[in-house]
C-alpha cells in the first residue's frame, strides 16, 4: 500500500468534487462527478475491495452519468441570472452554508478520529472469513454474505429496486411517447453490431461467476442494462422497443423476484429455514467449479434478471417520455 | 524466457505511459477541438495498447494475460467508434470553436 | 517500477482534468472526458498489477465498457440536442 | 493513514452538505447527495481495511480484510443509484410544469 499514492488520490477526489460543485456548466460538473466515481473505485481497489470497486465503476460512474444525461436532455431550462437567489439574501446563503458545513466537518472528524486506532475485526467477520468455504462452498466471501448469510437483506434490496421502477413509471406516466429517429451514424451501428455479443457474453460471465470472482447479480445485471442503453442510443428507441419489448422486461423483472422467493420457499420445504442453502436441498459441489456454492448461482441469476430489467426499464421510461406539451398543474 | 519477457514488457509499459502523457499534453496545448481529438485519440489508443501488451507478462498466468488481450481488442474497436461519434457531432453542429451552451449560461 | 508507471498515469489524469475544467466549449470537455476514460482504465490495469490482484482487470474491462456507453450518449446529445432520436 | 481517510470523508460529506444548502439548481442538489453518499461509502471501505490484508476472495494470502462492510457498501451503492434515478424522475416531472430547474421557481410546492 503506497501512502503517497493514496494521498494523491484523495486530493484528486476532493478536487473533482469541488469542481463538480462550483462549476456553472452542468455537463462538465457531471463529467467531474463521473471522474470522482472512478477515482473512488480506484481507492476501493487500493483498499482491497474488488467487489465494491466493480460496482462503483459500473453504477456510480457509468449508469448514473447516463441517467443524468437523459434527465438533462429532457428538461427545459429558463436562464436566470447567475448567483441570484430570490428567497434569501446572498450574504446569508453562501457564508452561512460554508459555516454550517465546516462546523459539521469539524464535528464529524472529531467523532471519526476515535476510530483511528488499531482495528480488530469483529468475531462475525472472522467467522465469515474462516467458515465460508465449509458453510456455503463459495470462494467469494462478499457474495456468500450477500446471498447466503444475509440473503434476506438482498431480497429487501431487490424490493427497493422494484419500488423505484414502480415509482418512476408512475411519475412519468401520462406523457406522450415520442417517435424515434435514426440513431447514430452507420459506422457506429456496424461497430455496435460487432461489439454487442461480446458485451453480452462478458455480462453473463460477471453474473454467473459471481460466487467465484468479484461480480454477481447486481453488476452483471447492470452491464445487461448497459447493453439495452447502448442499443437505445445507437439504433434509436423504437428499434430497442421492437427487439426488447417493455412487456418482456416486466416479465423478466417479475420472473426474477418469483425465482428468488421460490428458491427461498424450497429451503422451507426441505426442512431448513427460508433461503436455506446447504442445509436445504442444494449440494455444495466442488469449490472453484461453476456448479458450487449451493443456490448462489440461481440467486445471482434471479438478482441479475431483476436488476437488469429494472434499470433498463427505468432508462427506457425516462428517455422515451415527455412530449413537453403545455399542460397545467393538476389542481 | 520470462525475465526477457518482463524486461520487454517494462519497456513497453513505459513507452505507453510516455505516449499517454504526450496525448494529454496534446489535449492541453492544441488550439481547437479537432486537433485535440486527433492527439487524444491516436496517441492515447496507442499508449493504452502498449501498456496492455506490456502488462501481459506481469499478469500472473494465462487467464490474466488473456483478459488484458481482451481489453486491448475492446479498445481497438470501441475507442475509434467513440471518437468518430464525437467528431461527427462536432462537425454536424459546427460547434468546433464556439460554446454551444450560450443559452444555458444562466444555469446556476 | 509499476508504481512509477502508475504515478505517470495518475498525473496524466490530473493534467487531462485541467482541460475538463478550462475547456472553452463543451466539445473540448467531451474530448477530455474521452481521454480520461482511457487513462483511468489504464490506472485500474496498472493498479491490479501493482497490488497483485488479478480480479481488478474485471473492473477495468467493465469500466471501459460503461465509459464507452457514456461517450456515445454524450456524442448523441451533442449531435441531436436530445437523446430519443 | 486512517486519519487521512477520515479527513477526506469529513471534507467530502461537508462539501455535499454545502452543495445542498447553497446551490439553487436541483441537479446540483443531486450532485450534493451523491457526494454525501460517496463519503459514507469511503468511510465504510477505509474502515474495513486492515494493513497487509488481501481481498476477501478465497484462498486468502495472509489475513483478509473485513468482508462485512463490503457487503453493506454494495447494497448501499445499488440503492443509492435507484435513489438518484427517482430524484431525476421527480426533476423531469416538476420541469414539465415549471419549465425551470431552479428550486426557487417551484413555488407551488410550498403550502
Amino acid at each position: 500500500m503506497s501512502e503517497p499514492l493514496l494521498a494523491f488520490l484523495y486530493f484528486f477526489i476532493l478536487l473533482t468534487a469541488v469542481v463538480a460543485v462550483l462549476l456553472d456548466d452542468l455537463l462538465s460538473s457531471f463529467i467531474s462527478l463521473s471522474v470522482t466515481g472512478v477515482l473512488m473505485a480506484t481507492v476501493f481497489a487500493l483498499f482491497r475491495a474488488p467487489d465494491v470497486a466493480l460496482t462503483q465503476a459500473i453504477i456510480n460512474s457509468g449508469l448514473v452519468t447516463s441517467l443524468f444525461l437523459v434527465a438533462y436532455s429532457q428538461t427545459q431550462r429558463t436562464p436566470s441570472p447567475a448567483g441570484e437567489c430570490r428567497e434569501c439574501p446572498f450574504w446569508l446563503r453562501w457564508p452561512g452554508a460554508a459555516l454550517v458545513s465546516s462546523l459539521f466537518a469539524a464535528v464529524l472528524f472529531r467523532g471519526l478520529y476515535v476510530l483511528s486506532g488499531d482495528r480488530i475485526p469483529g468475531s462475525t467477520s472472522a467467522h465469515y472469513l474462516s467458515q465460508t468455504l465449509e458453510e456455503t462452498g463459495a470462494l467469494n466471501v462478499v457474495a456468500a454474505i450477500l446471498l447466503d448469510y444475509r440473503a434476506f437483506d438482498t431480497l429487501g434490496e431487490t424490493t427497493v429496486i422494484f419500488t423505484a421502477v414502480f415509482g418512476i413509471s408512475l411519475l412519468l406516466s401520462g406523457g406522450k411517447y415520442v417517435h424515434s429517429g435514426h440513431g447514430l451514424s452507420f459506422i457506429v451501428k456496424r461497430g455496435m453490431a460487432l461489439l454487442t455479443p461480446f458485451i453480452l457474453l462478458y455480462a453473463a460471465s460477471i453474473l454467473f461467476l459471481g460466487h467465484l470472482t468479484p461480480g454477481g447479480g447486481f453488476q452483471g445485471g447492470s452491464v445487461f442494462a448497459t447493453v439495452a442503453i447502448l442499443i437505445c442510443v445507437v439504433y434509436g428507441t423504437n428499434f430497442e422497443a421492437a427487439r426488447i419489448s417493455p412487456k418482456s422486461k416486466e416479465t423478466f423483472e417479475a420472473g426474477g423476484a418469483m425465482l428468488f422467493v421460490f428458491i427461498g420457499l424450497l429451503g422451507i420445504a426441505w426442512g431448513g429455514g427460508f433461503l436455506a442453502n446447504l442445509s436445504g436441498p442444494f449440494p455444495a459441489g466442488t469449490p472453484g467449479s461453476l456448479f458450487s456454492g449451493g443456490n448462489m448461482l440461481l440467486l445471482n441469476l434471479a438478482v441479475g434478471m431483476k436488476v437488469g430489467a429494472g434499470l433498463s426499464s427505468i432508462f427506457y421510461t425516462m428517455i422515451k417520455i415527455l412530449e413537453l406539451e403545455d399542460d397545467s398543474w393538476p389542481s | 524466457m520470462t525475465p526477457l519477457l518482463r524486461f520487454l514488457g517494462g519497456i513497453s509499459i513505459f513507452a505507453g505511459v510516455f505516449f499517454s502523457f504526450a496525448a494529454v499534453v496534446a489535449i492541453l496545448r492544441f488550439p481547437d477541438v479537432y486537433t485535440r481529438l486527433h492527439g487524444g485519440t491516436k496517441a492515447l489508443s496507442g499508449g493504452a495498447i502498449l501498456i496492455l501488451l506490456g502488462a501481459m507478462p506481469y499478469a500472473g498466468g494465462i487467464a490474466g494475460a488473456l483478459k488484458l488481450f481482451l481489453i486491448a481488442v475492446f479498445f481497438l474497436v470501441s475507442n475509434p467508434m467513440a471518437s468518430h461519434a464525437i467528431a461527427r457531432a462536432c462537425h454536424r453542429r459546427a460547434l468546433a470553436n464556439r460554446p454551444i451552451d450560450e443559452k444555458r449560461r444562466g444555469d446556476v | 517500477m509499476i508504481l512509477a508507471a502508475l504515478w505517470g498515469m495518475v498525473i496524466s489524469g490530473l493534467l487531462g482534468f485541467v482541460r475538463v475544467v478550462t475547456g472553452p466549449s463543451p466539445a473540448d470537455r467531451l474530448v477530455a472526458a474521452d481521454a480520461l476514460s482511457v487513462i483511468f482504465t489504464m490506472v485500474l490495469v496498472l493498479l491490479s498489477l501493482y497490488i497483485e490482484t488479478p480480479f481488478l482487470l474485471d473492473v477495468a474491462l467493465a469500466f471501459s465498457m460503461l465509459s464507452f456507453a457514456d461517450m456515445l450518449l454524450m456524442a448523441k446529445y451533442f449531435e441531436h440536442g436530445e437523446l430519443h432520436k | 493513514m486512517a486519519v487521512m481517510s477520515f479527513l477526506t470523508v469529513s471534507l467530502l460529506f461537508a462539501l455535499g452538505l454545502f452543495t445542498v444548502l447553497s446551490r439553487r439548481n436541483v441537479f446540483k442538489t443531486v450532485i450534493g447527495l451523491t457526494l454525501m453518499e460517496s463519503a459514507v461509502l469511503l468511510l465504510l471501505i477505509s474502515w474495513a481495511y486492515i494493513p497487509g490484508g488481501s481481498a476477501p476472495i478465497l484462498p486468502l494470502q495472509g489475513k483478509g480484510v473485513d468482508p462485512l462492510p463490503h457487503a453493506f457498501t454494495l447494497t448501499a451503492i445499488v440503492i443509492g443509484a435507484c435513489d438518484i434515478a427517482l430524484a431525476f424522475a421527480f426533476i423531469m416531472k416538476l420541469n414539465r410544469f415549471e419549465r425551470s430547474v431552479n428550486v426557487d421557481d417551484f413555488r407551488r410546492l410550498k403550502g
